[in-house]
């Protein structure tokens, strides 16, 4: 059946005429009399003829607010909200301070911690900060990601890793082929874009942090460098709402099934993932040989690490990675996190799945339904 | 005396049988468009509006295509030190009752942009992303009145779901009075979210407040109104913009708390144990 | 295109901490505006306006076309606003920017929404023949107060305009010259007039009326009220900026209306001894033969 | 003409993709089969404002929504029509049918103008006379309107006609080429376009029924049952809107709605548009006679309206570096093998294409490569008829 066409799902309905099912907040029936009633309990716009001179009274009244943000989900704070106001917590990520400047209600005290985002309250020992449901990826310094080259200018690269600035790779951070050690001369500047060019994707570190947040990335070490030889998927932002979370191992390797050899996967904290061949690197054809030893390890790595020939892989790891590449976005369509054992265990569910249906292994399709079915099995399980 | 008014009198209902004081019915959800940053869809009576934030975002080589149809909110690089913010509002054809093409260069679209723009401008914390830029894209699919209220409801629910900070909500709301344009008409009422009927008819203003304050970040006011009959309509507008931002924050609680029970977001720490130790 | 100067930071600070205690730098008192100047030229129709440094010019002009198709009964009334690289190398010729849409919109709303010139008096055959009244708005130096400048301005330029004389007689439309015929006043119902008012500090809580140029670049917030002299509003426009607390700008509104009604005495006396000056003896004056002294 | 916006890929990727693709069967990036089109939620008759309305958006958010509006618009008179009237066998008011303009007997003298549509086509970050969208437009309303059946439905008498404006709104920036969702979404709106019925007979000044229950759709949904097969009844009933797929073609694949991966690899990439109409009874006197002679078993013959070649963003991509001729890759063994030989071996691997190494496609594509193409398309029980009865399946809101 190559189109499925499926009805709205009940939650987004844009004509419900019908009256709004529970989960699908529409304040139509309840606001009306909600704000007629919020109106009632002030007492002074009673339901009698309303009263001619609506005076613009400078005490707000003191609406229903904060007793409904006590009985709603309290773990969820929206912005405006008051957190808390002894002085003793320090202000983290997504609260700020409110002067009576920057305060926006009389309910808010001066100099209190107030939310500036929606998302769940963090505290680690005197620290405040809120946790936005979803947001662009903020760099942190060691954090390992993917990004891809956008823009090659004089001395360094700007590589786009989907937080709110373009991330900057300087041609000092790379490691030159072959290994050697060196001060970055003229000719380097000139070959620049042998090592990296526009559109290269590349797996780095962050070293350090600009002021306004714009993270500066390094390469130099064996398992970072130009990536080849598989599939680039974008999961959306990091920071909940189904993005890559930050875990202890960000990259490993993984044995498919039906034949398809070693893969790696590269979970980038920014929410860009590699899924690839796994390519045998010279250290373990040097262990094999004997000739272990650190310096021309890390001189035969350096050779491959800027080519961008693919080599051959065969049929079977292709459709491996087709159908890893399919469990990734099942987990985030369902807004599942996105880490290690979540994918080994949902690509071990995709294979059982596969195995089940008719066309055996070769039904790697893992969108609509059968994604829903692969995230209802790893959330039930 | 406009159609309208000569039968509140009586019986002190609206055409659509409102009270003064009520809103029509509101109808919002964030995360509509699974592909932006930031998404919400919102519904005041029939003014149906959608809105799609991207960003904040490197301005990049992807400039050209950035000033898309009514990119409002002008050219010129980063305004110092602030992520700059990018209106782009596409009225369609099909919205109003009789179809009306509104051409790229149009001032009035033009202007609605600006004004979201500098509206959202006064709340979101750009001060934190110097050199990147907040692109909102506003579809506008049926009108019937309180168009820039919606436009300014659906923004910052967009900018909401976008993790964006901010100070707090920018709810709108139009306020009205029933006043004759004689000079000191006495027996004006204020009247609450007007629709399309009573907006041409009735002298009307759209009043935007940062959350829960009185302060006002957008006023605008397009009809010939008495001076005294002012103070009647702001007050009335101000109570309104309250009643929205109330619904405003129960759709972002409600889409928060239901995100939580799926096990997307871990449940953070309670507001009431922050007091024990 | 080149884009303003940008004042600096401590300049900036300067101004702002200035205006906390209540001090201009041209030493005006906050709502004070600076002295406003109208003179007409011997063209009916054209209005010269200085406020301080700001200078802008509105020329009417009036020609019989074909009505719209959907009002046959109105004339057409169009205000075109061109912000030259004359007034600040930031605009160009033909790319409107923000400021520029902004004011067109603003005197729009004022003059031309809220039907200060009847359209009706414009028509003269019903769906074939009526009057096109334009008023082009030339900004000749800009510093400040443009939207309060533009709109006396066009507000003047129309008052002062008198269109040629027609007459109709079985289907047959003759236009006098000026010659023939005294030219004719437009039917003018009110005079709305534009104040602008800019917020400064981090709450908008000091409100200044008649910014300079580097005071407004220095604004957080600006809201421009148009009033009449009968007190009514024509249109408000506080488009985003820092929030400003509601009471506050009742009071602005209040104090814009005193300010409106000195400029309506001030246009209509400007008027009046415009038209003396030009009335020496009316038609007959055309004729006599001798120079003046 | 080069696909809506720039795609940035890496040559590795390109390489890989173009070597997943070329397999058999092809291995596509999500794991679609070649024919299946991705999941996609539809939904008619959101708007009440307009007269026909449909919103359709793909899993991955990509989003489109139409609305089609209809007014009543005078009939430009040539000059003379209206004097030579009987000539035309213009059968005078009286026997006309009145009421539903659908089926008329006597001579089928409607013509339509391809003026009375209006398309208009919105993309948010591309100006609206930006020649991606122009493109766009051009070929939704030609595909619309080049059989001329079209414009009759719009004909309410001889001097009054409906004037239909389709507005189609692209919500979020284009992920994909946005050419079928376009497409399909106005098939919808086309689908749930209701008229108000015609009360007024002949060539009077129209006059409709206000009932909206009552009016009839422009393209009426139940065929009304032609019950003897010689009747010559024009019935044009059970005839779809066009719907225009986009096709690619890599190596000998041929892969349908390919995402924009997918895309930026394809040797040649065409837009077919296709109209069915139900194999109705042979009609006396259709002058542009069907591409097959309708069978008489049911189902639908498939008409081909229009074919356009799109400029695959392959050919903007940058080529890949072979390792041979990588002065970053080999460094150190480089003076083993001698600079001369690796001279030689650079040049080789600028020209002959590499295993690996992604190298844009040049020249045109192959006539056997579009015949296949248009055939698979053309397929009876293929992938159109189930893209239309799915689409059929879709109730009107």
């Amino acid at each position: 059946m190559p189109i499925t066409i499926l009805p709205p799902k009940p939650s987004r309905p844009i004509n419900n005429h019908q009256h709004p099912s529970e989960d699908d907040v529409s304040a139509a029936s309840d606001s009306d009399s909600d704000a007629g009633a919020a109106i009632d309990q002030d007492g002074d716009h009673a339901m009698h003829p309303p009263t001619k001179r609506t005076r613009l009274t400078t005490t707000t009244t003191i609406s229903n607010r904060t007793a409904a943000a006590a009985a709603a989900a309290a773990s969820i704070v929206t912005p405006g909200e008051q957190i808390t106001d002894d002085p003793q917590w320090m202000r983290g990520h997504g609260t700020y301070v409110a002067g009576t400047a920057a305060g926006s209600a009389s309910t808010i005290t001066a100099g209190s911690i107030v939310s500036s985002v929606a998302g769940t309250v963090t505290r680690t020992n005197k620290l405040l900060s809120v946790r936005p449901l979803r947001a662009r990826y903020t760099p942190e310094v060691g954090d390992l990601v993917v990004g891809r080259i956008v823009e090659v200018q004089a001395k360094r690269w700007r590589v786009d890793v989907g937080s709110t600035q373009l991330a900057a790779l300087p041609l000092s951070a790379i490691n030159l082929p072959g290994g050697i050690l060196r001060k970055r001369t003229e000719t380097d500047e000139l070959q620049i874009r042998t090592f990296f060019a526009e559109g290269d994707l590349l797996v780095a570190e962050v070293q350090q942090l600009f002021g306004d947040g714009g993270a500066v990335l390094h390469t130099r070490s064996l398992k970072y460098g130009k990536l080849r030889n598989g599939v680039f998927v974008a999961v959306a932002g990091m920071g909940g709402g189904g993005g890559v979370v930050r875990s202890r191992r960000q990259v490993w390797t993984m044995d498919a099934a039906n034949g398809g050899g070693q893969i790696d996967v590269v979970l980038g904290v920014n929410g860009y993932v590699w899924i690839s061949r796994h390519v045998e690197t010279p250290e373990a054809e040097a262990a094999g040989k004997g000739a272990a030893g650190i310096t021309n390890m890390e001189e035969s790595v350096s050779t491959t690490m800027y080519s961008s020939q693919n080599d051959r892989i065969e049929v079977e790891a292709m459709r491996e990675i087709a159908r890893l590449r399919g469990v990734v976005t099942a987990l985030v369509e369902n807004g599942l996190r996105v880490d290690e054992d979540m994918v080994v265990r949902g690509y071990h569910e995709a294979v059982e799945m596969a195995m089940v249906s008719p066309e055996g292994s070769d039904d790697i399709y893992l969108g609509g339904e059968k994604g829903q079915q692969l995230a209802a099995a790893l959330t039930g399980v | 005396m406009p159609l309208d008014t000569s039968t509140y009198n009586l019986a002190l209902l609206r055409v659509d049988g409102r009270r003064w004081n009520e809103l029509r019915r509101v109808h919002a959800q964030i995360r509509t468009q699974a592909a932006a940053d930031g998404s919400s869809y919102l519904e005041m009576g029939h003014t149906k509006v959608m809105c799609v934030v991207t960003g904040p975002s490197e301005p990049g080589p992807r400039r050209g295509g950035v000033g898309g149809a009514g990119g409002g909110g002008g050219g010129g690089g980063g305004a110092g030190g602030k992520a700059e913010i990018v209106v782009g509002i596409v009225i369609a054809g099909f919205s109003s009752v009789d179809r009306k093409r509104h051409g790229r260069g149009d001032k009035r679209t033009l202007e609605l942009a600006s004004t979201v723009a500098n509206g959202l401008a006064a709340s979101l914390h750009t001060h934190l992303f110097p050199h990147s830029q907040i692109n909102v894209s506003l579809h506008v699919l049926s009108q019937d009145g309180s168009l820039l209220a919606a436009l300014i409801n659906a923004a910052t629910l967009a900018c909401v779901d976008a993790g964006i900070p901010m100070t707090d909500y920018v709810a709108a709301c139009t306020a009205g009075s029933t006043s004759t344009y004689a000079a000191n008409d006495e027996g004006a009422d204020p009247l609450l979210d007007l629709n399309h009927q009573e907006e041409q008819e009735l002298p009307g203003l759209t009043v935007a407040t940062l959350g829960e304050s009185d302060r006002v970040a957008v006023l605008v006011c397009e009809s010939r109104v008495q001076v005294s009959r002012l103070e009647g309509m702001l007050a009335v507008g101000v109570d309104g913009c309250k009643q929205m931002r109330e619904i405003l924050d129960r759709v972002v609680r409600d889409k928060g708390s239901r995100m939580i029970q799926e096990g997307t977001v871990e449940k953070g720490v309670g507001l009431d144990d922050m007091e024990v130790d | 295109m080149p884009r303003e100067a940008e004042p600096s930071l401590n300049e900036k600070q300067f101004v702002t901490q200035a205006l906390q205690e209540n001090l201009r730098l041209d030493g005006r008192q906050l709502d004070q505006y600076r002295p406003l100047e109208i003179s007409f030229g011997d063209q009916y129709g054209v209005a010269d306006v200085t406020l301080g440094k700001t200078r802008v010019l509105a020329k009417a002009t009036a020609e019989v076309t074909v009505p719209y198709v959907d009002r046959p009964l109105d004339g057409i009334f169009t205000i075109a606003t061109e912000l030259s690289p004359m007034t600040s190398p930031a605009f160009e010729v033909n790319r409107p920017t923000e400021t520029e849409v902004l004011l067109s919109r603003l005197l729009e709303k004022t003059v031309r929404r809220s039907g200060a010139l009847d359209t009706e008096s414009l028509c003269l055959v019903a769906g074939q023949k009526c009057w096109s009244v334009r008023v082009d708005v030339h900004v000749v130096s800009h510093d400040g107060g443009l939207t309060d400048a533009a709109c006396v301005a066009v507000v003047g330029a129309l008052r002062h305009f008198r269109k040629p004389d027609t007459s109709m007689e079985a289907g047959r439309l003759t236009v006098y010259t000026p010659a023939e015929r005294e030219p004719v006043p437009l039917s003018w119902l009110h005079s709305p007039l534009c104040v602008t008012w800019s917020f400064f500090g981090d709450d908008g809580e000091t409100a200044v009326l008649d910014a300079t140029w580097l005071e407004e670049q220095v604004r957080v917030a600006s809201c421009t009220v148009s009033l009449n002299k009968h007190g009514e509003i024509c249109q408000i426009a506080k488009l985003g900026g820092t929030p400003v607390d509601a009471v506050a700008l009742l009071q602005c509104t209040s104090v814009a209306l005193v300010k409106v009604k000195e400029f309506s005495d001030l246009l209509d006396r400007r008027l009046a001894e415009d038209l003396k000056r030009r009335d020496k003896g009316g038609f007959m004056a055309e004729l006599r033969a001798e120079n003046d002294r | 003409m080069a696909s809506s916006q720039h795609v940035l890929l890496s040559p590795a990727e390109l390489a890989y993709l173009h070597a997943s693709l070329s397999l058999t069967p092809p291995i596509r990036p999500d794991g679609r089969s070649p024919t299946q089109f991705r999941p996609l939620v539809a939904e008619t008759g959101i708007l009440p404002g307009t007269n026909g309305s449909a919103r359709i958006c793909f899993a991955d958010g990509t989003e489109a929504i139409v609305g089609v509006k209809a007014e009543v618009e005078r009939t430009a008179q040539r000059p003379g029509e209206d004097t030579i009237f009987l000539e035309e066998g213009g059968v005078e008011g009286g026997d006309d049918a009145d009421g539903d303009g659908e089926a008329r007997e006597g001579v089928d003298k409607r013509k339509g103008d391809a003026a009375w549509v209006e398309m208009t086509v919105e993309i948010p970050g591309l100006r609206d006379d930006d020649s991606g969208t122009a493109f766009l437009s051009a070929m939704l309303s030609e595909a619309l309107l080049s059989d001329g059946e079209f414009a009759k439905r719009l004909w309410i008498n001889r001097r009054f006609h409906w004037k239909l404006y389709l507005d189609i709104i692209l919500i979020s920036p284009p992920l994909s080429y946005p050419l079928p969702l376009l497409s399909l979404t106005s098939h919808l709106a086309l689908l749930s376009t209701r008229l108000p019925r015609l009360k007024s007979e002949g060539d009077e000044d129209p006059f409709f029924d206000d009932d909206w229950a009552a009016a009839p759709y422009l393209y009426p949904r139940t065929t009304p049952t032609t019950t003897s097969s010689t009747s010559p009844t024009t019935t044009t009933a059970a005839t779809r809107p066009p719907i225009t797929l986009l096709v690619m073609a890599v190596g000998n694949n041929i892969i349908f709605d390919p995402s924009k991966e997918e895309l930026t690899v394809a040797d040649v990439a065409l837009a077919v548009s296709v109209t069915s109409t139900a194999s109705s009874t042979s009609k006396p006197h259709t002058d542009n006679a069907d591409l097959k002679e309708p069978d008489t078993e049911a189902g639908r013959n498939l008409r081909l309206l229009s074919i356009r070649t799109i400029d695959p963003p392959s050919r903007l991509t940058p080529p890949g570096v072979a390792n041979a001729a990588n002065a970053a890759y080999g460094a150190n063994n480089g003076a083993a093998t001698g600079a001369t030989q690796k001279m030689l071996e650079a040049q080789t691997a600028e020209t002959e294409a590499v295993e690996g190494v992604w190298k844009a496609p040049r020249g045109g594509a192959k006539r056997r490569v579009l015949g296949a193409l248009v055939q698979k398309v053309l397929e009876r029980g293929g992938v159109v008829d189930e893209v239309l009865d799915a689409l059929e399946a879709v109730d009107l809101g």
